[in-house]
């Protein structure tokens, strides 16, 4: 069986997919959260694979995976003490209730 | 020499610190404007010595001016002209001026509101200073416009009560008729010879048509008139009598009054080419002091009295100056500014003393006010002419210069003036400090108050020794009086007096008002009367004048109101029709773009349902979209 | 020649995040899903091993399992008033679900069009050593302002969490 | 055969280890805990009490699996094999000697410190999973003081791998070979003391041991997360925290203490011994940990964070960055 680069974007799709979807579909915050976790982690596996198919030197696709990451801890941390403020504030973690910026 | 112009600059500064201050404060400071005063004076006398010596012809001693604006093609400048007249006029107002404000401490402490008093007496002297050293008519007309401010705020200072109030008014009004003549006499002034400075003006005032000579004197007289209160602009003094007694000593006898006998005399050149001016003059001045040295004989106010009795002085300078005796004029302007101020001083204590202004109601206060009594003995006895003080030398010049003139009519008067003059001085004094004693509390004034009338008393009884040099210090030949013209004036005055003490002094034999009533019949109703000129003025100008308002209000306001209605209403219909147009056209218009940014907004607002989700679905979608447009684009 | 990767070890690595992230989407237990999201890291970090990146696996399992996770899972307590809330209905999206479909069918299409360009794996592997040589040389600028976006992120995540009496 | 057979016996090998080294370190942890507080410990099953981790195995197998009403079932089931999957997979990168090790990594030490920080989440889903307020505090409190202390611990051992330029473990034992001066051995503790300090505590906070341990204070919270376990699933857990104090302890002695190397011992001797003197020296490391454990009491759970935050990590750093500085100054162009 041989492995291409498409079998990982294909399945790096599929993930993407999936946390769109759970981005798009989930009410609680922390869900959305986790979701967006599995887009940037559906990102680097992308780009882990190409940079081993395309780059395997510069390997430009895994600096681009370590920033990613960087982003995303970051990402992460922030929306989580963002979550917890708007817990506070709300008792509610669900994003329905966070929509008094709404036109 | 610029610190002459120090001397009014030191009372305004102090009037300029002391305007802004609180009032408790600035009756705290009210020794400011003695300050002030004081020091103005101090500089006088510097100045007066600097010029002593000179003696020369109609020549500056020093003169200096300092431009301010120019206005069209018109230079104007503020400017120091210090000559013997000048010097002169400088120390008496600032003598008498630094009496009156000691004289003040003690005569107005208990009132409240006496720091502004005090700031608007040194503004009036500040302003009084800058008049005499003016070296143009421009700057003389400013001065003289801001001691009509002061005289009108110190007429009404008392302004709680009605009297005051309307006294101030009317001074101010009727001064006000006299300063139009002044102005336009400065106007024509000006058209004629294109300056306002004293040297170009009298300069040139010889060469003038005598018909512009003319009307510009009788137009600066008529301003005089006004200031100096000639019949028929003299009803204001009487009245203004309301005002603090001190003040009316500094303006109402000593320095205000006599500005306009300080301005023919400034522009007496003027007078000189025109001839019919100083015969005008003369007649103006004859009227005035006759009519009201007869007026103040019928007073009961004793303020009132010593107002006639100042309109009538002024009248003999007036007389004197338009007779050819300038000097005279002017040596009895000075005499008569230290013992007028010196009477109203003393009246001032008298007034405090018997808690009353009418003489009915006093009586033998000569016993309880001994340092008064003396004093004001010797201004009296100034005033009425007696020999050695200080009136009897001036009168006496003014009667030589008119003799030696040639104007005997108006001489007679002059002689009869002095001899009702000493009549009502007597009655004045007889009745005040003889006879019994009608009031209780009688008090001697304070030290403030008496150390002034003292120093003016010394002056009154001495002054006139100066006659001689007087006249040469402003460039004439002095002398002493003609012995028969002394020993004729004099017999006059003592007629006068005698028959005063007669009428008022022999407490056996007093004559009631009453009586004197009965035996004078129609003359005193038009004494009592004041010759009717309140009553003419009621009749012919003011009733005359408010009917004419009325009917113009009326036209006022159906006529030019109807107009201006009118053509509001035609600009409101035209307003309205336009207001239709803004309405449905433009407002249309506008409130159509609202509408649709409103409606467009609330579609998009709906989009914007502050659901993050939402929101990932817009950039979901458009993301799909690029990415199948580059995938068929690809393809 | 070429290497190739263990098509075993892929399809079951494959299997098992695609199955995580399933279950994730699927769980109507929060805690779960967290748990579900956990085996699609470790799943995707022996994919990095399987494409030589050893680096980026350890570094994987060491962020995604060890930090967020475990953050995720205290957030997820903290605000959970009770036990019981942590279960609550999957919600069903249909647009988003239709959305992603589309999205889902493009992507299939793109791939299946670019996917094989590069079919062969180079038979370079790549070098944790020279990764880092590369990271601190030509990646060092990258490098300093993704620590700066930490660190900032630090601070905001700990402004943002203090209680509220604090700020 | 050999092919199939070549991945699993390490892993099969692994766990025989750490099966053998949970029944020697119950059997150890008694003995000394039971000197160092001047009692005797087990006496009875066997000589000095021998058999008793055996009398223990056995009770624990023949124990009910008890699965109280209420709990996560999934969870509940597969939280010890989280906490114990991990602690296996830290033996891949450990170098018992030069050739004797699972598997080489270059990247071992970060592998080993990664895979040990999976342990918490599966300390969370136990304590989550039981629906027993004990075991849910304990877990948290594992958890949290997990986490905090992973960053002094990684911090504590970056001045090694600056100085060897290596992540490689057994690269790092092979830097420490021989001596300075003829007498010190070039052990990286000799060299990097702060570093041990911080490595040690930062350990012991790791590990859950006292006096970091909080998570199971007996006095407050009976078992911590592992309250509701019984039976072979509280076998697992507890093998696994013996197995995590081996893997540490093998760590310490890997960056500190030379790992298999022994000064002034030829390499021909050396060789066929390197195995069993580190895990000699691994067993001396367990026993110091014993020995603060017997030793020290409890602190507090916000004195334990303010330790580790506000002391540790800025120590650390500024040692770390001192380090970096020396070692660019002695050897601009790396040391190894």
């Amino acid at each position: 069986m041989t492995i291409g680069p498409s079998a990982f974007l294909g399945l790096a799709a599929v993930l993407f997919a999936l946390g769109l979807y759970g981005a798009v579909a989930r009410r609680s915050a922390v869900m959305v959260l986790m979701s967006l976790e599995l887009m940037a982690v559906a990102v680097n596996l992308n780009m882990v694979a190409l940079s081993r198919f395309v780059t395997p030197t510069e390997m430009t696709g895994q600096f681009f995976a370590i920033f990613t990451m960087v982003v995303s801890a970051a990402e992460i941390g922030l929306g989580l003490a963002l979550v917890l403020a708007i817990y506070r504030q709300t008792r509610s973690i669900e994003l329905s209730s966070i929509d008094s910026l709404k036109g | 020499m610029a610190y002459v112009a120090l001397i009014p600059l030191l009372p305004a500064l102090a009037f300029a610190v002391m305007a802004p201050l609180s009032r408790v404060v600035r009756n705290r400071v009210r020794w400011l404007g003695v300050a002030g005063v004081g020091g103005a004076l101090l500089l006088s006398l510097v100045a007066f010595a600097s010029v002593w010596p000179g003696g020369h012809e109609g020549e500056a001693a020093y003169h200096a001016s300092w431009p301010i604006a120019q206005v069209g093609g018109v230079d104007l400048s503020l400017g120091i002209l210090l000559d013997p007249l000048a010097a002169i006029m400088l120390l008496v107002v600032t003598i008498v001026g630094v009496c009156v404000q000691v004289y003040s401490l003690g005569y107005m402490h208990r009132d409240e509101r006496v720091g502004w008093y005090f700031a608007v007496l040194t503004l009036f002297t500040a302003a009084m200073l800058a008049l005499v050293l003016s070296d143009n008519f421009l700057m003389f007309y400013m001065a003289w416009e801001v001691m009509g401010l002061c005289s009108y705020l110190l007429i009404g200072f008392w302004h709680e009560q009605e009297a005051p109030r309307k006294a101030s008014q009317k001074a101010f009004l009727t001064t006000r008729v006299g300063d139009v003549g002044f102005a336009i006499g400065l106007a024509i002034m000006y058209a004629t010879v294109g300056s306002f400075d004293f040297d170009v003006v009298l300069g040139s005032a010889g060469a003038w048509a005598p018909g512009v000579a003319t009307a510009v004197a009788l137009l600066l007289l008529f301003g005089a008139m006004g200031k100096s209160a000639q019949v028929p602009l003299h009803v204001w003094l009487p009245d203004a009598m309301a005002g603090p007694t001190p003040a009316s000593a500094l303006i109402h006898a000593a320095t205000m009054v006599a500005a306009g006998v300080f301005l023919v005399a400034r522009a007496l050149p003027i007078f000189e080419a025109s001839g019919v001016a100083l015969t005008v003059t003369m007649a103006v001045g004859a009227i005035t002091a006759l009519l009201g040295g007869l007026l103040a004989a019928v007073q009961h106010d004793v303020k009132k009295v010593l107002a006639y009795s100042t309109i009538s002085q002024l009248g003999y300078m007036f007389l004197a100056i338009g007779a050819g005796g300038a000097i005279a004029g002017m040596f009895h302007l000075v005499t008569h500014a230290f013992f007028k101020s010196l009477l109203f001083l003393g009246a001032g204590v008298i007034i405090h003393a018997a808690h009353t202004q009418d003489m009915r109601e006093m009586g033998g206060l000569a016993r309880h006010l001994p340092v008064t009594s003396v004093t004001f003995g010797i201004g009296a006895l100034a005033l009425a002419g007696i020999f050695p003080f200080s009136g009897f030398w001036s009168k006496d010049e003014i009667l030589y210069a008119v003799w030696n003139d040639g104007h005997y009519v108006t001489f007679a008067v002059a002689l009869m003036a002095a001899f009702v003059t000493a009549f009502y001085v007597a009655r004045l004094w007889f009745r005040v400090f003889t006879g019994p004693v009608q009031t209780e509390n009688l008090a001697e004034g304070h030290t403030e108050m008496l150390v002034p009338m003292g120093v003016l008393a010394a002056i009154t009884a001495v002054i006139g020794l100066t006659a001689p040099r007087f006249s040469e210090f402003l460039g004439h030949a002095g002398h002493w009086p003609d012995p028969a013209m002394a020993v004729s004036s004099s017999v006059v005055a003592l007629s006068g007096l005698a028959l005063g003490w007669w009428a008022y002094g022999r407490t056996r034999l007093v004559l009631n008002t009453r009586s004197l009533k009965e035996r004078s019949g129609h003359a005193y109703t038009v004494l009592t009367q004041k010759y009717y000129f309140d009553v003419t003025y009621e009749h012919f100008i003011i009733r005359p004048y408010m009917r004419a308002a009325e009917s113009l209000s009326r036209f006022d306001g159906s006529a030019i109101d109807g107009a201006v209605n009118g053509a509001a209403g035609a600009w409101k219909r035209l307003t309205e029709v336009a207001w239709s147009f803004d309405g449905r056209v433009i407002d249309g218009f506008v409130n159509g773009v609202a509408r649709a940014a409103r409606a467009s907004g609330g579609a998009l607002r709906r989009i914007q349902a502050g659901r993050v989700q939402t929101y990932q679905r817009y950039v979901l979608g458009a993301l799909v979209l690029l990415m199948l447009w580059i995938v068929v684009k690809g393809a | 020649m070429s290497e190739s990767v263990n098509g075993v070890a892929f399809v079951i690595l494959a299997f098992a995040s695609i199955g995580g992230a399933v279950g994730m989407l699927t769980t109507r237990n929060i805690i779960h899903a967290a748990f579900w999201l956990l085996e699609v890291m470790v799943a995707v970090g022996g994919l990095y091993l399987l494409l030589s990146a050893e680096f980026l696996a350890v570094v994987q399992i060491l962020i995604y399992a060890g930090a967020v996770s475990v953050l995720m899972l205290f957030v997820i307590m903290l605000t959970l008033r009770r036990r019981e809330d942590s279960v609550r209905p999957v919600e069903v999206s249909i647009g988003g679900g239709i959305l992603v479909a589309v999205f889902g069918t493009v992507m299939y299409v793109a791939i299946a069009r670019y996917g094989d360009r590069v079919g062969e794996m180079p038979i370079v592997v790549p070098d944790t050593a020279a990764l880092g040589e590369l990271l601190f040389t030509q990646w060092a600028l990258p490098f300093e302002v993704a620590s700066l976006v930490l660190l900032v992120a630090l601070v905001g995540a700990v402004w943002w969490s203090r209680e509220g009496d604090d700020r | 055969m050999s092919q199939v057979l070549a991945p699993i016996l390490p892993v099969l090998a692994a766990i025989g280890l750490m099966l053998a080294n949970g029944v020697v370190l119950i059997y150890m942890l008694r003995k000394v805990l039971g000197h160092l507080h001047l009692r005797l410990g087990p006496v009875h099953v066997g000589p000095k009490g021998v058999v008793q981790t055996t009398a223990d195995v056995l009770k624990l197998l023949s124990k009910e699996d008890v699965k109280p009403n209420g709990v996560d079932r999934w969870m509940y089931v597969l939280a010890p094999v989280i906490v114990f999957v991990p602690s296996l997979m830290a033996y891949a990168a450990l170098p018992f000697s030069e050739t004797l090790r699972i598997t080489r990594l270059d990247t071992g030490l970060l592998y080993t410190f990664a895979v040990l920080s999976v342990v918490p989440l599966g300390v969370i889903m136990a304590g989550w999973s039981s629906a027993n307020k004990y075991a849910l505090i304990g877990a948290l409190r594992a958890a949290a003081q997990q986490v905090a202390y992973e960053v002094p611990l990684l911090l504590s051992v970056l001045p090694v791998v600056m100085i060897v330029g290596s992540m490689d473990l057994a690269e790092i034992v092979a830097f420490q070979t021989g001596v300075w001066l003829g007498v010190v051995p070039r052990w990286f503790v000799v060299l990097l003391i702060p570093s041990f300090v911080i490595f040690m505590i930062a350990a012991l906070c790791e590990l859950n041991q006292t006096p970091f341990d909080m998570s199971e204070a007996e006095s407050e919270l009976v078992s911590g997360f592992a309250t509701e376990y019984s039976s072979m699933k509280f076998g697992l857990i507890f093998l696994s925290e013996f197995s995590n104090s081996f893997v540490i302890s093998a760590l310490a002695v890997t960056l500190f203490f030379g790992g298999w190397t022994l000064p002034f011992v030829p390499d021909s001797v050396l060789a066929p011994i390197a195995p069993v003197v580190f895990v000699l020296k691994t067993y001396i490391g367990i026993f110091v940990f014993m020995w603060i454990r017997g030793t020290l009491p409890r602190v507090r759970i916000d004195h334990l964070m303010n330790l580790g935050w506000k002391w540790l990590i800025p120590i650390s750093l500024a040692w770390l960055m001192l380090v970096g500085v020396v070692v660019k100054l002695v050897a601009p162009g790396g040391v190894a």
